[in-house]
């Protein structure tokens, strides 16, 4: 651990005297196994501040916030070195001494709020729980608190939601909870492990925003764990870098950011795709239209409800030129993948017309079939796009023997090594099976089969929002360099607005199943005409610390921009 | 309906498994060559030794029933309507029970709706109770027996596969092989039978081992393979009046039939083990 | 006995419990059910006009005396003073309507064919005498009725559908469960003397494996219908005497003769040859039994032929006959067994597949539920080759026993019908003197063991297991009779 | 605001909340009427179906009247016998005419009993639900404990061994496991009833027979699921609560891990009932299987028709019911 240095002589704003609020030294983290996991890591933390720890999946972000908070999952344990509360020291502690802690020093936010909350117990008896003994015990002054406590992360009808359960409520309000949850014995370090990587950019807003106020209301001291720069960068005042399980850099948020010392930052910095770069050009306006819609719609049936639907695409007209990027954005659930799979001709129960290469789809089946081989798709999750029984090569090599002619077939296997290329993966893995994939691997070899039969088309659900920063980066790169090599024509579909700006020529931006409006991405993105998109826009993580540096900064426009 | 957990019974061990299967084997083989190793048949009787202890190692190791008979000719013997029987309705109740979650799953909705309630009809009636009523009147014949130990199988099977099938069919590398130009019986071949192969295995075994207990339980009940030819269920029957003199009348072949039944879930349960894909998404097991 | 638990005491509260091997059908006496299950229940809760003292003597119960007025005609007079176990008093008109509830043309109890064929008519003159008309010279009548129990017809009319009995016997129904068992009572409106338990309870005990554990676990007083090899765990028991004896029940191997060759007599006869019945005796039956002597009758409990003589063991006859019979290189047929029906059925079975294997006969043994079976015994087309039967009776009535095997009874499937023997059969019922009767019995038994119409095997073993500390005389009928149970002290 | 969060501070009502804390009982039926009605109409569906296949395989394959015959009765008698019981008419009229005694609410008579056959089934129906209740409490609180054991037992190697006791006594078939039992309980040791009822020590062997094969797939379950809410990420939430650890156990781990062994338990009640024939006929215990063999052996068809439907019925009404406890325990569960 070569890094470490002493920490206090960053922490500008404080008094030396005093204590951090948390102190951790050396801390080494390891499996009960002996394999070392964290090697040593160092920080501070101080009351009323946010301390981000940033880093590539595994690096060990959530086990060191986990240890400092004492929340080790079983198996995993502190090896080494010193964590201490105002001072005290607090490494090695009894059952009681930690629920002691827990109960009065420690709160936790945990990343996913479908699943924080027990689906069998509602709200107000979760709630009730993690209040202090005095309010707990007594039935009346329980309640008050917890509608108390619920107003002030910002639920509203407070009363009626301490009875409902969580599948009742939406995941924002459900994080809400769990932070009522955490602060409801008014503790002094709030732990948030990706609080608000589950959630919509919107809600994510409010939500850090509630922390935000919170720790300023209360003092807290905030540990806030995101692989998401954009939200470090809005939120921390102080930032740790973590990768394998060392702190590769620390310092404040704005000179770790604006001037990273270490290359791993750099890279990682790099690798945040940017809301302020120049998209790419559009074909021009007399390309012909590959694909169209019109006056799309698909309704749901609504489960358990009687005869009642839920309009998943409401009234969409879509058009896609030859040589065009079109991204597809909106907030989940906003009918994204439902549009998608209309347009790839397997949504079966859809209205209006579809019309591909100059042909009317919608209702003709040798029409669909002629399309289906010029139109490709590339599933949102590929972990579960690719048949766990088949080797990466059989996968690839399935949509050419499929298609039909002899002379193809027997060219298969060269086919195949030749798309591994062009995916840029080794050829020895065509005998692998997915489960030995990497994330990234496999969504290559999910690219690498709709490449199979040479579309004109490809229509890619949310390629990159699985895979983490640098990985996303490779296939980001992938898509560009297909398309322009291979004079591809794309469909992309992402929430993620930056991946968007970089890769898309078009954008069509989506709400409640309704298109709001369709531009060019640099036109939509720099003067965005309605409110909607305006509001997507600022939500963005990233963007309050606009400042002009040759570190990037997402939400930056740059201002060569036309 | 409530489905049915398909948990593990234990994880199996190499060790365990492998005792497991070659008590199974080796009993197979006993059963099938109980004619070269007892030419003489299950039926040899010798009243002067009637009631002989089990010697264990000497001659009529599991010693004689009420007849003088050689209890192992007679267990070996009974092995084969037991074993071959409760095989054959194994058999016919999985692949049933395939083509009826197949049937299920692909021929939409009104097909999984006629299937699905002929299913919980048939579970709402036990199995048992539908053999008596069958047997009673058809009388106790081999092609009966399977008849009723197939119908009386066959559900578990179909919602093992039938959820099997639902999960698999919903999910999306299946509709990315049909994009990819898959359809029809190729999609099946390729990718539906595929993942529900190792579960049909699965069920298979356990079919297997629900079907010898009812079985030898119907055996036991006098509505198996008739006397004189033997049958586990039916040995241990006749020597319960001996439980206190000649108990191993009894006992033998009941042990033999209990650990006929833990193996095969051993072996079983080794073979779930070993077809479970490691990290596959689907729940494959 | 065992005491009862409920009311143990100083009292002399003693109940006896009887193992019975049949579930019970019907309350109803009238229903038919076998003589060790129903019948027996019947015997403790109900009388006849007459009945068969442990010695066998024919004796009046409810009738105190009777006369033949003529070939057709009958006077019993009925003892005085019975009351039913309610109280009421019991009346000849009442014995009148328990005879019209079997005339009745359309009734459809059990034994109603049965009483038809005999009795033609009945009638009171007065309170004290019943007269009753058979359609024939029948002189066994007497005897006929020593299983013809009395109901009291007013309550069966008050209580229909119900399982609740109102009997003149020494016992009064307390419960009853068809499949488990009943309890009984004493009836202390007796007109006989006291028997000598307060309490009854009849155990059903279906299987083998039921009886012998009953009797390991000392749950039991008394059991019948043990297999032999059973009684052997009992013999150093220091509760249980054991007994293994001859009854009245008669078994054969019944034949199909519509199944080919068994229409051709010398196969039939070489059936009978070779089967050494002695042999099986010592080491399957084990009782004191003696073959059947070439009829469906046995002594000492029939009136039998005794000039006839069992078929001798003679393997070597029998193939000469099945070769006369242009079967030299074997025949394979059939014998239906009735699961659990018969002691020592099995065995012997396997044992009579050995032994017909050795000319040439080989055997296929089958196994049906007894209702399975009995269906296929009575159809003409497929009923088994050859089916292993016991027919018993609660009476001795030659005719009766003979005309079981006549042409038209449900379970004779002669090739063609036997008109000779059914001739005889006929003029076995009307004779008019035991002398005359015998002379017919004597002609119909030659003439069917020359037919070898049946495989005659034994009257089957009564077998039994019963506390030492009782004195009882086993009843050949099978009857198990709370009244007849004495303790030894 | 800061004040109204500290935990000692007087609790001032905020704006918005209601006046009164006191809670208002919620009646949250957790089955829809619709859910609800559409299982019983599964369940009529059931029994009616079950109806007509038992009545057509005991109808076409058999006739009482001549068991109801002395075993030496001539032909004409066994037809007319038949003909006066209505057993000679055409199948399918004998069908409808059940069909609308059924539908009347009344079953054809006992042959062999006379009386009602469902009064006679539900006079047998309690000694079958007292040995099917202690069956399944017995095979419950054996699997409960065991998996239990299993899941949080302190030694690694010996937390299994309960589970792996009870998955090996599952594989011995019941009628074995009672012939063992009453070898050694009531005949060697003699401290147990051999057979019947009447007291509860001679319910003891029947429900543990029953019992035993049941609690090892419960307990499989409950491991299982109880393996799955451990983990959960609400537990660690619960935990971080800083709430007692048997709290945490119990509220957000056991209770949450109850559903799928509820879910067992309805689909081994076709178990217990099924069970219930062979262990009836093994102890002679009076219920309702063993009145089902008995009429079965006498074709009594009208008592076994009734027994079929009642278990049938019954059956469908535990599901039922397991599902409601289901809905309970798990709010989530798409049965609205
Ligand atoms: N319970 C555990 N047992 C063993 N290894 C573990 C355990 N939990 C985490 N690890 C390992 O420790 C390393 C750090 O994990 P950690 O969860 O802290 O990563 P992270 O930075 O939070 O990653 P992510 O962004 O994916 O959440 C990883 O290599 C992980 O595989
Ligand atoms: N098969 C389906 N049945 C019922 N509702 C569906 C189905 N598929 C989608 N929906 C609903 O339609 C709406 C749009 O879903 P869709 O998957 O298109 O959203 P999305 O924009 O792709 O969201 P995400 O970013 O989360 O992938 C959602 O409310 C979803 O619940
Ligand atoms: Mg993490
Ligand atoms: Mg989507």
């Amino acid at each position: 651990m070569t890094l470490s240095r002493p920490l206090t002589a960053a922490s500008e704003d404080l008094p030396e005297a005093a204590p951090p609020l948390v102190s951790v030294r050396g801390l080494r983290i390891a499996t009960t196994g002996g394999a070392p996991l964290v090697h040593g890591v160092d920080l501070d933390l101080d009351a009323g501040t946010t301390l981000g720890i940033v880093g590539e999946s595994g690096s060990g972000k959530t086990l060191t916030a986990m240890a400092v908070a004492g929340l080790l999952p079983r198996g995993v344990v502190v090896t080494g070195g010193r964590i201490a509360v105002d001072g005290r020291d607090v490494t090695v502690r009894s059952p009681a001494e930690r629920r002691g802690l827990l109960r009065d020093t420690f709160g936790v936010v945990f990343q996913n709020p479908a699943v924080s909350l027990n689906p069998r117990l509602t709200i107000g008896r979760q709630l009730r729980e993690a209040l202090p003994d005095a309010d707990r015990r007594n039935r009346g002054r329980a309640w008050r608190r917890s509608l108390e406590l619920l107003e002030h992360v910002g639920v509203g009808r407070a009363a009626q939601r301490l009875r409902a359960y969580p599948h009742e409520l939406s995941g924002g309000l459900n994080q809400r909870v769990v932070i009522a949850t955490a602060i409801a014995r008014s503790p002094r370090v709030l732990v948030a492990d990706e609080a608000t990587t589950a959630l919509d950019v919107s809600v994510q807003q409010q939500v850090l925003d509630l922390l935000d106020r919170l720790r300023d209301e209360l003092r807290l001291g905030v540990v806030l764990v995101s692989h998401d720069i954009g939200v470090i960068a809005d939120r921390a005042g102080r930032v740790v870098v973590m990768q394998g399980g060392e702190v590769v850099e620390h310092g404040g948020t704005g000179d770790v950011l604006d001037r990273p010392r270490d290359g791993y930052t750099r890279r990682l910095l790099a690798a945040v795709p940017r809301l302020d770069t120049p998209s790419p050009a559009g074909p021009p306006a007399d390309a012909p239209v590959l694909l169209s819609g019109h006056d799309l719609v698909r309704d749901f049936p609504v489960a358990g409800g009687r005869g009642a639907r839920l309009r998943a695409v409401d009234h969409v007209d879509i058009t896609l030129r030859a040589g065009q990027a079109l991204g597809v954005v909106g907030e989940s659930g906003s009918g994204k993948s439902t549009l998608a799979r209309i347009l790839v001709g397997i949504d079966p129960g859809h209205h209006g017309t579809l019309t591909a290469f100059g042909e009317q789809v919608t209702g003709r089946v040798p029409a669909r079939r002629r399309m289906l081989r010029r139109v490709q798709y590339v599933f949102q999750d590929p972990y579960a796009a690719l048949d766990p029984r088949q080797t990466v090569a059989e996968s690839i090599a399935e949509p050419i023997e499929l298609a039909g002619t002899r002379d193809r077939r027997g060219r298969v296997p060269g086919r195949v090594a030749e798309l591994l290329d062009d995916v840029q993966l080794a050829r020895d893995l065509g005998t692998r099976l997915p489960h030995e994939l990497s994330g990234g691997q496999r969504q290559r070899v999910v690219i690498a089969r709709a490449l199979a039969l040479e579309p004109d088309v490809l229509i890619a659900d949310e390629p990159v929002s699985a895979l983490d920063l640098s990985v996303q980066a490779g296939i980001l790169d992938l898509l560009t360099r297909l398309r322009a090599e291979r004079d591809l024509t794309y469909l992309v579909i992402s929430h993620d607005l930056a991946v968007v700006r970089g890769l898309c020529t078009d954008v069509l931006v989506l709400h409640d199943g309704v298109g709001i409006e369709q531009g060019p991405t640099d036109a939509i993105f720099t003067a965005p005409t309605a409110d909607y998109t305006r509001r997507l826009l600022d939500a963005v993580p990233g963007r309050s610390r606009q400042r002009s540096s040759s570190v990037p900064h997402p939400a930056t426009p740059r201002k060569d921009n036309p | 309906m409530s489905t049915l957990a398909v948990t593990p019974r234990r994880r199996a061990g190499r060790t365990g498994s492998l005792l497991a299967g070659s008590f199974l084997g080796a009993m197979l083989l006993a059963v099938v060559f109980a004619g070269v190793i007892f030419p003489e048949g299950y039926d040899a009787q010798d009243v002067t030794r009637r009631f002989a202890e089990p010697t264990w190692f000497g001659p009529l190791p599991l010693g004689t029933d009420e007849l003088g008979r050689d209890l192992l000719a007679r267990v070996l013997y009974g092995g084969r309507p037991a074993l071959g029987i409760s095989a054959v309705a194994a058999v016919l109740a999985t692949v049933l029970g395939a083509a009826a979650a197949l049937g299920a799953t692909l021929g939409g909705r009104p097909w999984d709706g006629i299937i699905g309630r002929i299913a919980d009809v048939q579970l709402a009636v036990p199995t048992i109770l539908i053999a008596l009523v069958v047997l009673s009147f058809s009388g106790s014949g081999t092609i009966p027996l399977i008849g009723v130990l197939t119908v009386g199988s066959w559900v578990l099977t179909f919602r093992i596969l039938r959820a099997q099938l639902a999960a698999v069919v919903a999910l999306p590398y299946i509709e990315a092989a049909r994009l990819a130009g898959a359809q029809g019986p190729t999609l099946l071949r390729r990718h539906v039978l595929p993942a529900a192969a190792p579960l049909a295995v699965v069920a298979l075994t356990l079919n297997f081992s629900t079907a010898l207990v009812l079985e030898s339980s119907l055996g036991y009940l006098g509505l198996g393979i008739a006397p004189p030819r033997p049958d586990w269920g039916q040995i241990v029957a006749s020597g319960q009046a001996q439980l206190a003199g000649a108990w191993w009348i009894s006992i033998v072949p009941g042990a033999f039939l209990v650990a006929t039944v833990v193996s095969i879930q051993i072996v079983g349960d080794r073979i779930a083990d070993l077809l479970t894909l490691p990290g596959s998404q689907d729940g494959t097991r | 006995a065992v005491t009862s638990g409920t009311t143990a005491g100083s009292e002399q509260d003693s109940s006896l419990v009887i193992g019975i091997s049949r579930k019970l059908t019907s309350i109803d006496p009238a229903e038919g059910g076998s003589i060790d299950g129903d019948a027996t229940l019947a015997r403790a809760i109900y009388s006849g006009l007459t009945y068969y003292d442990p010695e066998l003597q024919l004796r009046g119960e409810l009738a105190e005396s009777w006369t033949q007025d003529d070939d057709t005609h009958w006077t019993f007079v009925l003892r005085e003073g019975v009351t039913w176990s309610d109280g009421s008093p019991f009346t000849a008109e009442q014995v009148v309507r328990n005879f019209e509830r079997f005339l009745d043309p359309e009734s459809t109890l059990g034994n109603a064919a049965a009483i038809r064929a005999i009795i033609s008519g009945v009638t009171a003159p007065d309170d004290g005498t019943v007269v009753i008309e058979t359609n024939g010279p029948f002189i066994d009548l007497p005897d006929r009725l020593a299983h013809f129990f009395l109901v009291n017809p007013d309550f069966l009319q008050a209580h229909p559908d119900e399982l609740v009995a109102l009997g003149t016997g020494p016992y009064v129904l307390e419960s009853v469960d068809l499949e488990n068992g009943a309890v009984l009572t004493r009836n202390p409106s007796y007109f006989g003397e006291a028997p000598e338990w307060e309490r009854v309870e009849y155990r059903v005990l279906e299987t083998e494996a039921a009886r012998v554990q009953a009797a390991q676990a000392e749950e039991i007083d008394v059991a019948i219908q043990y297999e032999p090899a059973s009684l052997e765990l009992f013999a150093d028991s220091d509760v249980y005497a054991t007994g293994n004896q001859w009854s009245s029940w008669n078994n054969t191997l019944r034949i199909n003769e519509n199944v080919a060759p068994l229409d051709d007599a010398r196969v039939r006869q070489a059936l009978n040859y070779a089967i050494d019945k002695q042999a099986l005796i010592r080491d399957v039956v084990g009782a004191d039994v003696e073959p059947l002597a070439g009829q469906v009758l046995s002594d000492p409990y029939d009136r039998v032929n005794p000039d006839l003589e069992a078929y001798p063991y003679d393997p070597e006859r029998a193939r000469q006959l099945l070769a006369e019979a242009g079967h030299a290189d074997g025949i394979t047929i059939e014998l239906g067994l009735s699961t659990g029906s018969y002691v020592a059925q099995d065995p012997v079975s396997q044992a009579i597949a050995r032994q017909l294997g050795e000319v040439g006969i080989t055997v296929e043994i089958t196994n049906q539920s007894f209702p399975n079976w009995v269906e296929r015994t009575r159809s003409a087309d497929d009923a088994p080759a050859l089916y292993y039967i016991g027919y018993t009776s609660g009476y001795r009535a030659p005719a009766e026993r003979l005309r079981i095997y006549t042409s038209g009874n449900g379970q004779s499937h002669y090739s063609p019908p036997d008109a000779v023997y059914d001739d005889l059969v006929t003029r076995v019922t009307a004779a008019t003197t035991p002398e005359q009767q015998q002379d017919l019995v004597n002609q119909a038994t030659a003439h069917y063991r020359e037919q070898a119409h049946a495989v005659f095997l034994w009257p089957q073993p009564l077998t039994y297991v019963v506390r030492k500390d009782l004195e009882w005389t086993p009843r050949p009928e099978h009857w198990l009779v709370p009244q007849e149970f004495r303790s030894r002290s | 605001m800061t004040a109204v969060l500290s935990p000692t501070g007087p609790p001032g009502p905020p704006a918005g909340a209601p006046p009164s804390p006191a809670r208002p009982a919620r009646p949250r039926w957790p089955l829809s009427a619709r859910y609800v009605l559409s299982r019983l109409l599964n369940a009529v569906l059931a029994v009616w179906a079950v109806l007509t296949i038992v009545f057509f395989a005991m109808h076409m394959t058999g006739n009482p009247a001549s068991l109801l015959l002395p075993i030496d009765a001539s032909e004409e008698e066994i037809a007319r016998l038949t003909a006066a019981l209505g057993f000679a008419d055409p199948l399918p009229e004998q069908y409808l005419r059940f069909l609308g005694q059924v539908l009347t609410g009344q079953f054809p008579a006992s042959i062999r009993h006379g009386g009602d056959p469902v009064a006679l089934v539900l006079e047998r129906l309690p000694a079958t639900l007292l040995l099917g209740t202690w069956g399944m409490i017995i095979g419950a609180s054996l699997g409960l404990a065991a998996g239990a054991v299993a899941t949080f037992g302190r030694n690694r190697r010996l937390r299994r061994v309960p589970i792996s006791v009870l998955t090996a006594l599952e594989a011995v078939p019941s009628f074995f496991l009672g012939i063992v039992l009453i070898a050694v309980f009531s005949i060697a040791l003699s401290v147990l009833p051999l057979r019947g009822a009447g007291t509860p020590a001679h319910l003891v062997l029947p429900a543990v027979v029953i019992g035993l094969a049941l609690a090892a797939p419960v307990a499989r379950v409950f491991r299982t699921s109880l393996q799955e809410s451990t983990g959960a990420e609400h537990v660690r939430l619960a935990e971080a609560k800083g709430i007692g650890r048997a709290q945490v156990v119990l509220r957000h781990i056991v209770v949450n891990a109850l559903a799928p062994v509820l879910n067992v338990l309805g689909v081994q009640a076709g178990v217990v009932l099924g069970g219930a024939v062979v262990t009836e006929a093994v102890f002679g215990w009076p219920g309702v299987g063993q009145l089902a063999t008995s009429a079965i052996d006498s074709r009594d068809f009208p008592v076994v028709l009734a027994c079929v439907a009642l278990i049938a019925f019954g059956f469908v009404l535990v599901n039922l019911l397991v599902d409601l406890a289901a809905a309970i325990l798990d709010p989530r569960g798409g049965r609205r």
